[in-house]
């Protein structure tokens, strides 16, 4: 179980551009950090960059669990869940097939994955299929999978945007329960989070950081 | 063990239901195999000698055809993201892909071959043979398509793209497929070629998920 | 990036001298060959198309040596992630179509005086036609991807599968001719080669090398100029 | 017809920019050209016989390839909406759509068909017929394919609906191309199933058009 | 040009299930509406309604123009635009081939296209392919084509949410221009919009509000 994280002097480039550098955040079990940023900043290719997907081209992040230093792929691997723009849902398959193939492929169980849905309010929802849902229905679900996942690094891209007023209360609680938990929460947003988090703010005026020259 | 088996099935799920690719390929196979002795005209001698080989031909061929779903789907919808963040490796999850290509495409293709064979008029003892060379290397073709529908993950254009880079690579399993065919249509030795051919689909199978994973990884960052 | 920024300032200071003296260098040996075939005698059997010879089987032989270096240069750039290689495997890749092509094309020509045909299905022509495929796909492929970096990667990974596969490929298909009976017109050349051939033939294989060696400078270096100038503009940019 | 006019410059520009264009067709036909001797065997007598048939596979395939990407994307990231809220009728986005894919895919491999069928042995006079009967019938591929594609579209069984409907409708236009193609070569009566493939081809054409919208809107609703 | 909608008592089913019955709503040149509602209530599927896109499975909605009604076709055809969830773009083609498309297709011009572009900040992004954008940089592609359209019907499905402040800040003023010059704006949001809009409610908690029982 990862329990701290500590990001040194990373550096992200997408195609040829520096984007990020020196970017250094430390986070512990139990805390929050809202990352937050001009449209282009890198929010997002920095929540891919600690997930492992994205190269960076300086820099380290560390992963330490209670036993001392987890190699990163691993922490990842068996400790970490992304939320992206996308949801990731197959709009062929069923609501519960998608929530339950997610939890058991994050090491969680089908009872966790239905726990999860009714806490978010999708049990009538499960037999449709994914194309039926609404915007709103749809992020639900991808949260469904993430609260159905026993992971503890929560990375979040703008998890709260489709979702209404009742149901972003709904998923703050559940945050504020993962950290609780000993959970670590990376989310950008453009709006407050509904728990109390760190303010980071990325890219600012700099180079790189706002757009970038056609 | 567990992961692959999730992944895996969840592969044969989305094969079967949703693009219907398994239907797709046998009702192109069928098409082609009929239009055979409209192209060649009634003449049953000269229908005999290509049957096979061409049927063998639509096969590989029929197997291109829901490539480009393989990877794509997953990779624009950002599910790609999230199985890379699981248990497994990708490289696993390759072999999940291709394996379930095999089962849900080439398999039936496979088992439908022989009545095709047969429909043109070559003889009904070759039944064997062009079931075993339609499984085994239905294998080796799921696995290098799915190199080339890796590759071209983000490219700007998807089929006949795939398409060429994948048909150079389908060279040597063509060529040993139609080997131990005519081989034993001839009462030659045909174990030889389709020995080669089991180990090159074997190979395929061993080595191409590295090449997939390499390629998946690589467009996603 | 910076890797490459400190590398190739002494691959730029090498290539500068090297590229133009290998183009000499092909320049003389070409000549050499020329005039060396053309005092040769017309071949008894295949007249004045034997000069065709000396265009063909160079160019032949280079379709195979170039794929290997691009080979090499791919798992490189692959394994080490070193840019001067991927601006090699790029620039090597056209060049070694253009041979690819150049065989195929003078083989098909020479073919229609001696075989009567302009292709036959022998193992060695298809064998070469699946390397042009190769080449095609690769150029295909790199051009399909825009982002640079991992259209270069994603090439790569194609030309090691194709390395891998090419001498598979090359066999399986002389295996295929012997076992169907192939036209038996063939098996081109021989070993059997009178030295006035030879000696020409030498001469332009390796002149052919020192070409394709100045050429792929030339091509080097213009990747890494368009690259500095990309680089130049993305600061500009800001 | 301005409308027409920039729907079929996107349409062109999507199929076609990016990657090769002529270059990749040319590698796709040689590519598919060479495993034909090598699935058949190397025999002139049997190749010459198959070739001109085998033209027309590739054609079908080249349509069906690129098939599930002619209205599906569009409908899955939104575009579709766009596109049906624009001044034109949706039957005529369909008419752009199919004209572009005929000029994108089926017309650059229908002027490289002749230069393959010769290669594989069949002859230099063969090559007018080839490139009318592909010019001509990969017109109704392309429209019938669209029918497929926009039929699939949202359903949960695409592939099947396009197996089902679509090649069924494929045959018609194979038999005419290769009746045509065949008398040609026989100096007999070709202009006959020439003039049956280009009826057909128009009549899919002109009516096409229709049924995509139609499934369009279906699937949009 | 459309100067004033009036709805009458729609209702619309998706797959079976009534989801809005008896909706009414009368809006004139100038004025902004913004719809409100739990996730899954139908704004979606109200402004794909009114869109023409689906069919109301009763009631009806009424186009009105200087010179009289117009049919809902012609309305819909010339003069309205859609800004869905997704943002319809095609991610292999590059920014400016795609602001320009829908701008020529709405009947607008490639000169509207570049101000709309520099007006959101993505005159130097325009050569990217839209692949490479980030999420709000897409989103601002998409409302560049709506403000490059010349169409006073303005649809609008969540436009604001992965937009950053600032041009949370644009996009206002861009709206309010838009009602200034007699247009009309049918927004559906989770949060306030940054213009003066009459709120509308839908849903609520009665039958096919909320959700669809599975
Ligand atoms: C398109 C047709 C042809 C192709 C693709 C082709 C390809 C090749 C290749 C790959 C080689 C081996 C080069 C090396 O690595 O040393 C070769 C060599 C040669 N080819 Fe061709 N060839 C073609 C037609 C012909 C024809 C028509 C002739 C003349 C009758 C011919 C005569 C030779 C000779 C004499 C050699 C050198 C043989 C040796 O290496 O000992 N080729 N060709
Ligand atoms: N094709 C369909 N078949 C059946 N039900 C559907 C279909 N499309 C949507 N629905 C259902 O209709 C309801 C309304 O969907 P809609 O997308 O209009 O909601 P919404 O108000 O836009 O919600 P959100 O705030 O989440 O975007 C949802 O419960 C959804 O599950
Ligand atoms: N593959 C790529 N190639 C080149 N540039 C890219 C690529 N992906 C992203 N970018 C650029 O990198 C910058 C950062 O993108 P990123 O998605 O990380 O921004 P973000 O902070 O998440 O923005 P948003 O708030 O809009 O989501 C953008 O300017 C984008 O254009
Ligand atoms: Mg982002
Ligand atoms: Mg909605």
């Amino acid at each position: 179980m990862i329990t701290a994280i500590s990001i040194e002097s990373l550096a992200v480039a997408r195609g040829d551009r520096p984007l990020i550098s020196g970017f250094s955040l430390a986070l512990e079990a139990g805390e929050a950090v809202a990352l937050a940023g001009r449209n282009g900043a890198g929010k997002t290719s920095l929540l891919r960059a600690i997930a492992g997907l994205i190269r960076p081209s300086a820099g380290k992040v560390t992963f330490r669990g209670d036993g001392g230093e987890i190699a990163p792929e691993d922490a990842v691997a068996r400790d970490a869940h992304l939320i992206g723009h996308q949801d990731g849902l197959k709009l062929s398959r069923t609501a519960w097939d998608e929530v339950r193939f997610q939890a058991e492929w994050s090491g969680g169980t089908a009872a966790a994955a239905r726990a999860a849905c009714a806490r978010l309010g999708l049990s009538s929802l499960l037999n449709l299929q994914v194309r039926k849902l609404s915007a709103g229905q749809r992020r639900r679900l991808a949260l469904a999978r993430l609260a159905a996942s026993p992971r503890s690094l929560w990375l979040l891209d703008e998890p709260l945007a489709p979702l209404d007023r009742d149901q972003r209360g709904v998923f703050g609680d559940l945050m504020a329960e993962h950290l609780a938990g000993g959970g670590l929460i990376l989310a950008a947003a453009h709006d407050p989070l509904p728990i109390a988090a760190r303010a980071v703010e990325i890219g600012g005026g700099q180079i790189g950081g706002g757009e970038i020259g056609g | 063990m567990r992961a692959f088996s999730l992944i895996f099935r969840r592969e044969l799920a989305l094969s079967w239901t949703g693009g219907g690719g398994p239907v797709l390929a046998l009702g192109f196979y069928l098409a082609m195999a009929s239009l055979l002795p409209l192209a060649l005209g009634a003449d049953p001698a000269r229908m005999t000698a290509v049957a096979p080989g061409f049927a063998w031909l639509v096969l590989a061929l029929a197997s291109l055809l829901s490539l480009e779903r393989m990877f794509e789907r997953d990779f624009e919808d950002g599910a790609l993201d999230l199985i890379a963040l699981g248990p497994a490796p990708l490289e696993m999850t390759a072999l999940a892909k291709g394996l379930a290509q095999w089962i849900a495409i080439a398999a039936p293709l496979a088992l439908l071959a022989p009545v095709v064979v047969t429909a043109l008029g070559a003889p009904v003892g070759l039944a064997p043979i062009v079931v075993a060379c339609g499984l085994i290397g239905g294998l080796g073709f799921c696995f290098l398509g799915g190199v080339g529908a890796a590759l071209s993950l983000g490219s700007r254009r998807g089929g006949v793209l795939i398409a060429l880079i994948v048909l150079p690579l389908f060279t040597p399993p063509v060529i040993f497929g139609a080997g131990a065919i005519e081989a034993f249509a001839a009462g030659l030795d045909w174990r030889t070629p389709l020995l080669l051919l089991c180990a090159y689909s074997l190979a395929a199978g061993a080595l191409c998920p590295f090449a997939m994973a390499a390629a998946a990884r690589n467009a996603l960052s | 990036m910076l890797q490459f920024l400190v590398n190739p300032e002494r691959f730029m200071a090498f290539s500068r001298w090297a590229a133009p003296l290998l183009g000499l260098i092909a320049l003389g040996l070409a000549a050499a060959g020329l005039a060396l075939d053309f005092q040769a005698p017309p071949d008894y059997q295949q007249g004045y198309t034997v000069h065709i010879m000396f265009i063909h089987v160079p160019a032949a032989f280079m379709s195979e040596f170039v794929y290997a270096c691009l080979g090499v240069a791919s798992f490189l750039s692959l394994i080490f992630r070193h840019a001067l290689a991927a601006a090699a495997a790029r620039a090597a890749a056209p060049l070694g179509t253009g041979f690819t092509a150049l065989a195929l094309i003078t083989g098909s020509l020479w073919g229609r005086p001696t075989w009567g045909t302009w292709w036959v299905w022998d193992p060695r022509l298809t064998s070469v036609l699946v390397l042009f495929l190769f080449y095609v796909g690769y150029m295909a492929l790199e051009g399909a991807i825009e982002d640079e970096a991992k259209a270069a990667r994603a090439a790569a990974i194609l030309a090691l599968v194709g390395l891998i596969n090419l001498p598979i490929v090359h066999y399986s298909v002389v295996w295929w001719n012997s076992l169907h009976q192939g036209s038996s017109l063939l098996r081109a050349g021989g070993p059997d080669m009178p030295a006035v051939y030879l000696a020409p033939l030498l001469l332009m294989v390796f002149a052919y090398m020192a070409g394709f060696g100045a050429l792929w400078l030339v091509r080097i270096r213009g990747e890494v100029w368009r690259r500095r100038a990309a680089v130049a503009a993305m600061r500009a940019a800001g």
